[in-house]
């Protein structure tokens, strides 16, 4: 074990990756010399050549159009988007062509794409930079959804992206990067679909993922001060949705709150609640209940963009209302 | 008139006339219900496919269109399996998955037709660089139409392929119209081979109802793209025999220009050079009567060929 | 009363609204002298000219982006997209244009966009040209979405999307166009955020949409025959959402099925379900159950593409499920 | 040297003057944690903004970038508003709500900056659209930049422009950077103003940090959009004096390079033409004293405004 920072991990798995694949190759905005705006692919391009760590013209439709005619004729591409924001420009080539292709072309073809990117709120980068949006991957039959919230799960999944034969985007948060963790020193691919049990709890599963997933484990502390046992889990990734976890966790429990940074509506936090219900309707106790995003753009001020998204004092405040306050609220 | 062996004269012709019958037997088939969705016919445009896949060896890609049978049976796609897609049966190339707009052959190279115009244009530029990246030499050729042009990933696509030299040869299908609108009311330049220049790309302009001088044209094309020089943009001059699809007739086309172009006829053409150099017409009979049976088995092949399986389909879903 | 098609109350709405605001017009692709893919701008150029009936090239981004700007400046512009799979090379313009323009100019600028576009699967147009994606949009705060069902609601909400003055994505589907109805001879604005109930009843509430609703109408007529009375309501509009009048419903019946073309995971339909649960909790039965499609781009065979939506046959057994079947099932 | 109005330069240098000690102090502001987020400063660029505006009249349009300072308060905005919006304050010509990307002003005519680059620029062809639709004669200047030229977008606004003949002049700020990224790894054109002949568009090249010779060259395209003439593509010549923002400290680029462009800066190549027109040095001294007192007072203002009130934008969200 290594107790390193997110970004790090990420590199280590990109480098790792394209030792063991001469197929993987990096291509994105900044990410040669410049190393990236997070400084994720930092060096790279030193020890792997400009062939191999691409920077590109401002054409994001072109270049992850260029990443599904790669991945299709052989390559591994690790397509970056700087703000997941700018992935709204190439929505056709994931979504008609890259999320598709296996599908249109009988099982013929594959097309093994890496969409890294980036989102989430909290640097006051107002509206244009600042989103979360899984929710309009997540419905894109064809595609697969990661979103780590450690460094040992980033490294991990992303391993298991660049080797899976399907394309994934995969979504960082820009609050993660700086945050450390242990990461295993040996190889470790962390398989997609499988979710994490990031604290035990018996009281009330709470399900959150990315940088939501930091703020639930701090508000799960604070509750266990009040005499409130919270499960936290953390799916890692959205697709493949490990939902047996998630319900077994719920069928002990009785009690379910999803935690979110997107908008409340039409996010994933209402699609796991809708699940759920379904599956495990006799052990709820309750309704399946949302802390999410505001229904706006985030805002530039700081306390205006605070006031949009989800902070620790609401799900702490949500799980309890969930639970029934043990102690007294002030 | 450009020396061109006997041989690929009888090939180019053969393929030609193959598409050609290929299409009209689709119509029919629509006719009679055995076809549904979109079809978007080649018809009048056969010469460049067959212009511009005659020069490029079995391992070099294509990227398809819309319009995209041509290219497919250019490329060497069977004519049974290519019906039965367009039926939507089990034994289609995609397995009654696709259909006309997304036929594809990773084994022939054809990363495939597209439903969206233009989109096919970054992804064969995507192909050059993986064909890069392994240090293959194949080549790229990317088939695209005068309303991609205007479309954003276009010029995307040819400025990225243009910086990093890429193996691939864009060939600009202009049929003067996207569906009902004439490219010159898209358009402001006399060529759409001129756009080339803003990505600092060689450009040229081709009579794309002439096989031969399509093929021609590509040769250097290919040549640079194959030696690592860079890609080049080819516009091919050409017209549709009729609406957009199956179902328009067309009756924006102004009657005399579709009346010159179809007496410039691609397969016509083809004929006449053959008779020019010298093949007896008695040859050239025997060549469509094959190719006759040919289309003929490919669309009783298509009957013949099962629906695909409903229960195969849910059970691959599940899984998606 | 008349009983016009579909897109004959289409075609009266756009042309009702050019005649009484000048500042209407209408761009998209092949709309002019051809009319239209579905004929919905038959004739208008004759009326209007071509100064605001405009064809334009194949540039999606370009002519939204064209609306964007056009209504930011004074005008109401009425933007077709042939279809809403081609919206996906737009997406910049709709998601961090035109929904963020009003929040982030501080409410100085506002969007009075319509977006006039049409999908669904039924005619083998394959993967590409039969999506339903209206979830995309619900989920973006500043958008409205409007998904009429019948020609009278179609007419009534185009005309309100026009003379809303923030950017509304009104979805049509492509089966629709030649269904015909009654629509009132007088002018009839149907505001947006009102559902209608479209077949009243009482054991069992069935949320659908768009073509989806003709379907349950169809499958609530064979359940009447079976002795189970269906409620159908018609959201309409699904930003804003008419929540009221769905949670008014589901506490009467105590029961609820929400119906929807779209792919399962991440649809609209979940959205509902977990909201009604947290709202009407208390008043359920049993959990809220979805019909959906099937999480597959759309198949071109035509056996495939029906085994990939939901069919009458499917909302029947889903309803019937949920009652608890009230005469014995062959 | 062409013959200006002193009055216009005076103007001229007053406002080229203002963008430098707004930004100046804005990175003082920066620095104390009064301003978050990005910032991309115009700093050695002001000559466009300046020049390009200079020309046109009240009603007229603008369409901004991300680097939009310069623009903003060259169209007449105000540097308190403009400063307590960079703040994030309740004064800002946003209300806090949208920051250094996004301030807009419809009085102004600003139709707004933009976090995503080379939208506004279909954005501006719209705005181009409603003036015609409307009859009016309005001309919309759209600001854009050399990364934005390699976007999709950019290419199907220009060429829409042209086909309509629409009033807009678009101003390309070659920095020649887009970020690290220097233009020549992204275009393999000598001028980015070839590109306007792809859509048969006139294109020209200018210095851009000789407010003067920007504003001449204005004078043709602005007339030409009013005349309904159509538009042009204007790619003005600069660089950046620092990193691609506040934070980036720019090493990547070239010293010489940089050096080079400093000593021909904009603000100073204005003085100089003052100077050379006669101006006393003590009256340019006075408009940099006014200039100072100004850009202080928008701090001071910028300072004592208050927060946005949060419950009034939870009162609003609730609506949306
Ligand atoms: C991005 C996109 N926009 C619109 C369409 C609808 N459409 C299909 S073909 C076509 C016309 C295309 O004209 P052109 O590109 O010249 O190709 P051609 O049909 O003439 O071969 C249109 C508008 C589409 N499929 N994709
Ligand atoms: C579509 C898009 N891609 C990427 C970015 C991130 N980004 C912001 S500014 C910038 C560089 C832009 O360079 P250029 O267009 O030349 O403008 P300059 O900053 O030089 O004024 C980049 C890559 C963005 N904001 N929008
Ligand atoms: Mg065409
Ligand atoms: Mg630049």
């Amino acid at each position: 074990m290594s107790r390193i920072k997110y970004r790090q991990a990420l590199r280590d798995a990109l480098r790792e990756e394209m030792l063991r694949d001469e197929r993987v190759f990096c291509i994105g905005e900044g990410i040669g010399e410049r190393g990236g705006s997070y400084k994720v692919t930092d060096g790279l391009i030193g020890e792997f050549g400009p062939g191999r760590v691409i920077d590109t013209p401002l054409s994001e439709a072109g270049f992850v159009g260029l990443g599904v005619g790669a991945a299709i004729a052989g390559s591994r591409p690790v397509v970056e988007l700087l703000f997941i924001d700018f992935l709204l420009l190439a929505m056709d080539q994931v979504v008609n062509q890259a999320a598709k292709y296996r599908f249109m072309s009988g099982g013929q073809g594959h097309v093994p794409l890496v969409i890294r990117t980036q989102g989430g709120a909290g640097n006051s980068l107002a509206a244009q930079h600042s989103q979360s949006l899984e929710a309009m991957f997540v419905q894109v039959p064809g595609l697969k959804v990661v979103m780590p919230s450690t460094p040992a799960d980033a490294k991990g999944l992303l391993k298991a992206a660049i080797r899976d034969d399907d394309p994934v985007v995969f979504i960082e948060h820009k609050l993660l990067y700086m945050t450390e963790g242990d990461v295993p020193d040996e190889e470790s691919v962390v398989p997609l679909g499988v979710a994490d049990v990031k604290r035990p709890g018996d009281d009330v599963t709470l399900v959150a993922w990315s940088h939501m997933l930091t703020k639930c484990l701090t508000a799960a502390e604070e509750l266990a001060a009040e005499g409130i046992s919270v499960e936290v889990v953390d799916p890692r990734t959205l697709v493949p949705l490990d939902i047996a976890t998630i319900v077994a966790s719920v069928r002990r429990t009785g009690r379910l709150v999803v935690a979110q940074e997107a908008p409340r509506r039409g996010g994933v936090a209402g699609e796991i609640a809708a699940e759920v219900s379904e599956r495990a309707w006799d052990a709820l106790r309750g309704p399946v209940v949302r802390v999410a995003g505001r229904n706006t753009p985030i805002p530039f001020n700081l306390a205006l963009e605070q006031a949009s998204i989800p902070q620790i004092a609401d799900i702490v405040a949500t799980v309890r209302g969930v639970v029934g306050a043990r102690t007294p609220v002030a | 008139m450009p020396d061109v062996d006997i041989d690929l004269l009888e090939r180019m012709y053969t393929t030609a006339r193959t598409i050609r019958r290929f299409e009209e037997r689709a119509v029919e088939q629509y006719r009679v219900g055995n076809i549904r969705g979109y079809l978007h016919l080649y018809l009048g445009e056969e010469a460049i496919a067959v212009g511009a896949i005659a020069g490029l060896e079995p391992d070099d890609y294509i990227v398809s269109t819309h319009r995209g049978h041509g290219h497919a049976l250019a490329k060497g796609h069977e004519p049974g399996p290519m019906m039965a897609e367009l039926f939507g049966r089990a034994t289609g190339y995609c397995g009654g998955r696709g259909g006309s707009m997304h036929v594809a052959s990773g084994a022939l190279r054809n990363l495939g037709a597209n439903g969206i115009v233009a989109a096919g244009v970054p992804i064969a530029v995507g192909a050059a660089m993986a064909v890069r990246q392994r240090g293959g030499r194949e080549v790229v050729v990317d088939f695209c139409s005068d309303g991609s042009s205007a479309n954003g990933v276009w010029h995307e696509a040819l400025n990225m392929a243009s910086i990093w030299d890429l193996p691939v040869v864009f060939v600009l299908e202009n049929n003067q119209f996207a569906v009902s609108t004439p490219i010159s009311a898209s358009a402001r330049v006399a060529r759409l081979s001129e756009r080339a220049a803003a990505y600092g790309m060689p450009g040229i302009t081709v009579d794309g109802n002439d096989a031969v001088a399509v093929h021609e044209a590509m040769r250097e094309p290919i040549r640079r793209a194959r030696a690592g020089e860079g890609p080049t943009l080819v516009e091919c001059m050409t017209y549709r025999h009729g609406g957009h699809h199956v179902n328009d007739p067309g009756l924006y086309l102004p009657p005399d220009e579709l009346q010159r172009w179809k007496a410039h006829d691609p397969v016509d053409v083809l004929r006449a050079r053959l008779l020019a150099s010298g093949v007896p017409a008695g040859r050239i009979a025997e060549i469509d009567a094959s190719v006759e049976a040919t289309i003929e088995e490919a669309v009783r092949f298509a009957e013949a060929s099962p629906q695909p399986s409903v229960e195969d389909f849910l059970a691959e879903v599940s899984a998606l």
